[in-house]
C-alpha cells in the first residue's frame, strides 16, 4: 500500500578523501557495485517500502546525477501524483552552494510544504545502506518520538576525528551528541538518516535559521538535545552500512559485495535494486578467459584473466590480460598484457597494452575518467 | 482522436507453437527467453522502435498472460506512448459471440478497427519467431519508391532447403510473378521472410474479399498473396541479406542461440546503434566463484556461477554448483543446475531445477529438453531428444 | 518474476451493457464518456490509484479496442509501471479451444493465473459501470482487522428500491448473515455495491469448487457468495455513505450527470486530494463566443460555445453553433450542435451532428438518444425517449 | 517515421521589458494561452516534426521550467533512446550565466557531439509560432545550405532598435545581417531559430569560441556572412509568429487567440500541443455566469462576468465580479464584486472583494504571483 512518507534525498556533501572518485561527480552519482550509483540504493530502499515521493537537493555536479535518474522512470517515480521532484540550487541565498543540509532545507522549504505525506524520511548520500522505511515508521510511532536518527553499532562505520556519535539509553532515546571527536566515546554512528513528522521539520528548520544556525546537526539538533525541545530517538539499522567517504572506504565497500552473504544484504530478492539501464547482451566469455571471485555486468568481453574484482558493464578486458582486486568501471579498456592490481578505473579509461599498474588495497590507485594511460 | 500515423505494425504472435514441444505447454511462444536476457519478441518489436515504428499490435489468443506482463506499458522498447504504443490484441467479442482467429489474416482483419485508428498509409506485418535486426524503414521506402501494394521481404536460403520455405519468383525488376508455397523444384532461391509492407487500401480491401470466401483458410500465404498475384496487382520483393533465423522448433531455437557464441558472432547485439532492448528483471551482476570456470560462453545479470561452463548461454539468475557443467546448452532464467549434474546439449527451461548428479543430453543427438519448472529427481537421466516434464 | 503485491483489483468491465442502447453498440461500456471530461472507468481506477492499488486487471471481452487505446499504457492513472500496472485481459486459449467468459466468477478464475503472478493477500473486485469516489485502502484495512473471507462494500438505499439489488442482512457486529438477490420484502436496505475484497486463498478455493460445478452460472452474486455463506465463511459488510450511482441505463447515465450541476454537487470533482483522472486529448481551452451563453453547466477543453447552454455537460472538442439550444442534456465528445437545432433533455453521442433546426428530445418524458457518429438529417426530430442511429 | 533532427531549446534570455512576469521564471516557462507554457508549444512543434530527442539548455529560474517538464512523459519524450536531456549550468565557467548563445552551446558540445541525429534544430525561447521542422530541414536540402535562418515578414515582429534583420535574395541566400538597428533596413525579422548539420554547428562554435566571440548572431554569423564562409539561407515561417519581449507583447500575443482564425493557427487537430496534465474537472458555469469572447481552461468556476478575457486553470470568478480584457493565470481568485479590466493576474493572486484594478490595454497592470490585493 500507499506509504505516508515523503524521502529527501540530499546530495550535497561530498568528502574531500574520495579526491578523483568525485572530482566530477557528487557521492550520490559514484559508480558502485558493478551496475548501480549510490543513489540507486537509496531510490530502491524508498520505493521497496512503499515510498512514491522523492525529492533530491542537487548541489555542485549534478549532471552525472541527472542522466541517471532520467525519468525516474526505472524506479515508478515517473508519475503525476507524486514520482521524483529535483530540487537545484537557486540563487535564491549569495552563495551558490549551501552551507549545509540545514540551510539546504531552508531553501527547499515548498517541497516540504507541498508534500501531502506525514512524515518524511531523510537521508544523506554519503552511505550505503539497506533499511526498510515501514520499520522505522513503527519504531518511530511506538517510541512516540519527535525525530529518530538512524545509527550503526558497526565498527565500520566510527572514525577518529570525524563523524556523528549518539549517547541513547535503554529507551532508545537520544541523551547525548558527539560531533568529530577525536575518539568518539559513544558506539553509535548516526548514519545521517531521520525520520520526522513533516510539519515538525519545517517548524524545526524555521526555528533554527532563525537561531542563525547552519549545520542540521551539529548546531540545531545539539540545541535541541541539550533544551529537551523535542523527543529525539534512536533506530539502529539492523544491518551493515558502508560509509563511503574515502577512496579506501569505497574500495572495501565494493571488495565486500564479493562475500555472498554481504551480497544478499544488498540484493533481496523481494526488494530489488533498480537502476538506469543500458540494454547491453550479456557478457561474453571468450574461450581463454579465467575469471574467478569477481562481480561481472553485462555487457562486458572477457578474454583475459579476472581475479577478485568488480567488473561494470561495457568493460573489455583483452587476451593476455591479468586484472586482480580492481574496481574496473562502465566501457573501460584493458588491452593485451596488460598486468593491473588493486586500483579503480573509472568510466572509459584506457591501460595501452602491455601497460602495468599495481597498488596496494590499502591504498588503490585511482586512473580518472576518460584518461588513456 | 489519435495521431495519423504513416505505418503501424502487426506482429502475428502465433498460435500454440507445438514444434517448440514442452517450452510452450504454458507459454506464447515470443516470450521464449533467448541469449540469455531477451525473449523472441524483444528481436521484432526492437527492431519497430529502432526503425521509428511506435505502434505495435501484438496478435495473439493462446496465454497472453505471460507475454501481457512481459509487455507490459511497453517502456522497455519505449513503446509505452501518449500517442502510439504496444497492444496485444486478441479475439473479441462484437455482441453476441465472438470468433478466435482463424488464421493470419482474419487475425488482421478482426483488428481492422484497431488499425483504422491511426488511419495509416501502411501496414507492416511481422512474425514472431525470428532472429534478426532489420530496419524496416529502409524496406517501408522501398515500398514506397516502388509504388507497390505490397512488398515481401525475400533473403536467400541454399537451393537445398527451398523446400521448406515459400519461395518468390522475380522478373529483373524485382516484382514477384509467382509465389510457390514449399516448392518441390524451386525456381529461385528467394524466401520469403513473413516480413510485408503493405499498402493499407489494398490490404483492406483484400481482407475483406477474403473473409467473405467461406472456403479461405485466411493466411496470408495461402490466400492473400496469392489472390493478389492472380489480380495483378504490384508485389515487389526486398532483399534482406543479414541474419535471419527461424527459431520455432527445438533445434532452430538451441542452434541461433548456439550462432551468438562465434567469434564474431553472426548477429552483433553489442551495436550500440541497433539495440535489443529487454525488460529489466532488477538483478545484481553475476558472480563467477573461486571454484567457476566459464569458457566461450555468454552470461547476464544474477547468475551464480561455482560450476564449469562451456559453450552455452546462460540467462538471468541462472546458478550453477560447484561441480556441475554444462556445456553446449542453453538454460533459461531462474534455473538451478546442482552440485554434480551434468547438462549437454539442452535447453533447460525457466526455473527448472536439474538436482544433484542429474545428467541431461548426450554428447551427440537431438537436443533433449527439461520443461519451465520442472525439477528432476537426483541422478536423473534425460537422453538425447527427450523431454523432460509435463 | 513479478513483486509481491498486498492487494490486486480485478475490474469486471462487462459485457455489451445493452441497457445503454445505441451507445454501446460499438464501445465497450467502461469506454462511455462521462461528466464532461471522464470516462466511466476513470473512477474506479482513479479510485484504486488514490487507494494505493497499483495492479489492475480489466476483464473484458467485448469490443475492448477503444478500452484498449483508452488504456494504453496505463500513464493518465500513473499505473504505467514496472511493477504492477493495468492490464486488459480478455478470455484466451489454453491449448485447443478457448472459452468465453461465462460469468464474473469465470472471468476471474479464467485470470487466476495473472493474479498469481503477484502473490497477493487479497483480490478487489469492481463492477465498470459506477460513478463514485471510495477509498479501497480503508475498506481492505477494515478486511483485515475483521479478518474477514470477504467484505462487501454496501450502502443503505431508499426501502422502495431494495428490490432493485442484491440486499445484505448483517447482525449486530456487521457479519453478513443472509444475502437476497432482488427481493420482493427485503429485511435490510443495505444494497451491495459490487465492491468486495476477497481473502485471496478463500477467494481461489471457492472459484475453483465453482468452476467445478457445471450447474453454476458462475457469478459472484449468485453463486460465490451464497456458497461461501453456507459454508459458514466470514462475511463482513462495509459501510459506505458517499456518492454512488449506477450508470447502466439511459436514464441513470442521465442522471448521474445531471448530478454534477447541482451547488454543490454531491460529488466532488474539484478535490485536489483524490482527483479522478481521465486520458488528455491534447485540445486548448474551450472558448465562448460573443454570441454564446453558458447557464449552469459543464464545459472542457476543444469546446467552441456560440449558441445557449442551460444545464448542461458538454465533453471535449464539443461545437455549439451560434442560435443553437442545448438544455438540460449530455453532449458526448465531438459533436456538433448546429445552427438552429435545440437539444433538450437528451444524450449526443460522439461525433454525433445535430444538423440545421434538428430537434432533439422533449421537455418531459424519457431521455432522447442520438448515437455516436450519427449525423441526423437538416430539421430532423428525435422524440423523447427515441434513439436515432444505427 | 524518425526525425534525422535533434532539438535544441535554449532558455538563457529574458527581455527586461517582461518585468514581473518573468522574475520568478524564465520566459520560456511563461504561462500562455489558458492552460500552456511558451515552451509547450516548442517541444510540440518539435515531436509534431518527429522529433524525439531533445535538449534544453537551462539558465537561471528553471525550477518552474523543470516542474513543468516532468519526465517528459506528456511529450512522449520520457523515452531511454531518446527523449529530454534536461542541460543545467555548471560552474565550468567562473560567472554562473552564460553571456549568450554561443557561449551556451559551447558550455554543452557534449550534447551536441552525443546526439546522433544529422540535424540540429536550435530555438530562442522567447517567441511564440508554429513550425513544421520537416519543411524547414526539406527547404534546407533544397537550398544546400549550410545554415538555415527561420525569418519572418509579419510587421509586428519588427521593432525599432532591437531585433535582428536579414537581407535576403531571390535565391533565399542571406547575405546581409542587421542587429538592434534604431531603425530596421530589412523586413525579415530573424526569430532565433535555425537548422544546421549537426556536425557543423560544432565546427562553427569551436571556430568562433577560439576567435574570442560570445553571441551567436551578432559576432559569430555576422562574421560569417562577412567572409562568405558558410552558405547562409533564409526559411520564410508560413504563420505569424509573436516575439514575446514586453508586458505588452505578451498580452496581445494572449489576446489575439481571441481571434478563431489566430487559434487555428495554434491548434491543428493534427498537430496538438502538449502541456503538463493537472485533471482539472470541466469548468463550472453557475447560473449567474455571464462570459463572451474568452478562452476558458478547465477547473474553473465562474459565477460572474467574464468578456474579452483568457482564463487559466483552476482560477475563481465570484458573483458579480466583473472581468473584461483580462488574463487571469491559474488558481487566480476574482471575489465579489471586484471589477477588473486590462490586468494580467498571475498564479495564485487573489483580488479581494470590491477590489477594482482598471488599467488600459496598452499598459496592462500586472499583479505578480501569490499577492493578494
Amino acid at each position: 500500500m500507499k506509504s505516508d512518507i515523503v524521502g529527501l534525498i540530499y546530495t550535497g556533501e561530498n568528502s574531500e578523501r574520495l579526491r578523483d572518485l568525485t572530482r566530477i561527480r557528487s557521492v550520490a552519482a559514484l559508480p558502485i557495485l558493478g551496475r548501480y550509483r549510490i543513489i540507486d540504493f537509496m531510490l530502491s530502499n524508498m520505493v521497496n517500502s512503499g515510498i512514491h515521493n522523492v525529492g533530491i537537493i542537487l548541489q555542485q555536479n549534478y549532471q552525472s546525477l541527472l542522466d541517471q535518474l532520467g525519468s525516474g522512470r526505472e524506479w515508478d517515480l515517473h508519475g503525476k501524483r507524486a514520482g521524483l521532484t529535483l530540487l537545484p540550487p537557486f540563487a535564491a541565498s549569495e552563495h551558490s552552494y549551501y552551507t549545509g543540509l540545514l540551510d539546504a532545507l531552508k531553501s527547499n522549504l515548498s517541497f516540504l510544504r507541498r508534500s501531502k505525506e506525514r512524515y518524511i524520511a531523510v537521508t544523506d548520500s554519503g552511505i550505503l545502506y539497506s533499511i526498510r522505511f515501514e520499520e522505522l515508521l513503527a519504531e518511530h510511532l511506538k517510541n512516540e518520538a519527535d525525530i529518530t536518527l538512524v545509527y550503526t553499532k558497526d565498527r565500520d562505520a566510527r572514525r577518529n576525528g570525524v563523524g556523528r556519535y549518539l549517547g541513547i539509553d535503554e529507551n532508545c532515546v537520544v541523551k547525548h551528541l558527539e560531533v568529530d571527536p577525536s575518539i568518539p566515546r559513544y558506539e553509535n554512528t548516526y548514519i545521517g538518516v531521520f525520520l520526522v513528522r513533516r510539519e515538525m521539520l519545517i517548524d524545526m528548520v524555521d526555528r533554527a535559521t532563525s537561531q542563525g544556525f547552519h549545520h542540521f546537526t551539529r548546531e540545531m539538533l545539539a540545541r535541541f538535545l541539550q533544551e529537551g525541545t523535542y523527543k529525539v530517538c534512536g533506530y539502529q539499522l539492523p544491518l551493515k552500512p558502508w560509509v563511503i567517504d574515502s577512496v579506501q572506504a569505497y574500495y572495501h565497500a565494493n571488495m565486500d559485495a564479493l562475500d555472498p552473504t554481504v551480497r544478499e544484504m544488498f540484493f533481496d530478492k523481494d526488494r530489488p535494486i533498480w537502476t538506469k539501464l543500458r540494454d547491453e547482451m550479456p557478457t561474453r566469455y571468450a574461450t581463454g578467459a579465467r575469471v574467478s571471485n569477481s562481480l561481472v555486468a553485462d555487457g562486458c568481453v572477457i578474454e583475459g584473466t579476472v581475479e577478485n574484482s568488480i567488473i561494470f558493464r561495457g568493460v573489455t578486458i583483452r587476451p593476455g590480460a591479468v586484472v586482480k582486486g580492481c574496481i574496473i568501471m562502465q566501457d573501460a579498456l584493458i588491452s593485451r598484457n596488460v598486468e593491473i592490481e588493486n586500483c579503480i578505473m573509472d568510466k572509459q579509461t584506457t591501460i595501452r597494452e602491455g601497460g602495468r599498474l599495481v597498488s596496494t588495497a590499502a591504498y588503490p590507485t585511482v586512473v580518472p575518467k576518460n584518461l588513456t594511460i | 482522436m489519435l495521431q495519423k500515423k504513416q505505418c503501424v505494425a502487426m506482429l502475428l504472435a502465433g498460435g500454440q507453437g507445438s514444434r517448440l514441444g514442452i517450452l510452450t505447454r504454458r507459454t506464447a511462444k515470443p516470450a521464449i527467453p533467448f541469449g540469455g536476457k531477451y525473449r523472441i519478441i524483444d528481436f521484432p518489436v526492437s527492431n519497430c522502435t529502432n526503425s521509428g515504428i511506435d505502434v505495435v499490435g501484438v496478435l495473439t489468443q493462446y496465454r497472453p498472460l505471460e507475454l501481457n506482463a512481459y509487455i507490459g506499458s511497453g517502456a522497455p522498447w519505449d513503446l509505452d506512448l501518449n500517442n502510439g504504443g504496444i497492444f496485444v490484441l486478441p479475439p473479441y467479442s462484437t455482441g453476441k459471440d465472438g470468433e478466435w482467429y482463424k488464421g493470419t489474416a482474419n487475425s488482421i482483419y478482426q483488428n481492422m478497427e484497431f488499425i483504422e485508428q491511426y488511419n495509416p498509409d501502411y501496414v507492416l506485418v511481422l512474425s514472431g519467431d525470428h532472429i534478426y535486426k532489420m530496419d524496416y524503414a529502409a524496406m517501408l521506402n522501398h515500398h514506397i519508391k516502388e509504388e507497390a501494394a505490397v512488398t515481401i521481404a525475400v533473403r536467400q536460403v541454399p537451393w537445398e532447403e527451398t523446400n521448406r520455405f515459400g519461395i518468390m519468383n522475380t522478373d529483373e525488376n524485382g516484382n514477384i510473378t509467382e509465389f510457390e508455397e514449399k516448392p518441390a523444384n524451386a525456381k529461385s532461391n528467394n524466401a520469403s521472410m513473413g516480413v510485408y509492407v503493405f499498402t493499407w487500401d489494398k490490404m483492406r480491401a483484400y481482407l475483406i474479399e477474403d473473409e467473405n470466401n467461406p472456403k479461405s483458410s485466411n493466411d496470408f500465404g495461402k490466400n492473400i498473396i496469392p489472390n493478389m498475384l492472380n489480380a495483378n496487382e504490384k508485389l515487389v520483393a526486398y532483399n534482406f541479406n543479414g541474419y535471419w533465423k527461424d527459431v520455432g522448433t527445438i533445434e532452430s531455437l538451441w542452434e541461433a542461440n548456439m550462432d551468438l557464441l562465434e567469434d564474431p558472432a553472426p548477429i552483433d547485439l553489442h551495436d550500440r546503434r541497433w539495440r535489443i532492448y529487454a525488460r529489466n528483471v532488477g538483478l545484481p551482476p553475476h558472480f563467477i566463484g573461486k571454484k567457476g570456470e566459464v569458457i566461450n560462453s555468454l552470461i547476464t545479470e544474477g547468475g551464480v556461477i561455482n560450476g564449469k561452463v562451456t559453450n552455452s548461454v546462460l540467462s538471468g539468475g541462472v546458478v550453477v554448483e560447484e561441480g556441475a557443467e554444462v556445456i553446449d546448452s542453453v538454460v533459461m532464467p531462474s534455473a538451478v543446475i546442482k552440485k554434480g549434474a551434468v547438462v549437454r546439449r539442452a535447453i533447460i527451461g525457466e526455473n527448472a531445477v536439474v538436482t544433484e548428479d542429474a545428467i541431461v543430453g548426450e554428447k551427440t543427438g537431438d537436443i533433449a529438453v527439461v520443461g519451465n519448472n520442472t525439477v528432476l529427481s537426483a541422478g536423473q537421466k534425460v537422453a538425447s531428444g527427450e523431454q523432460a516434464g509435463e
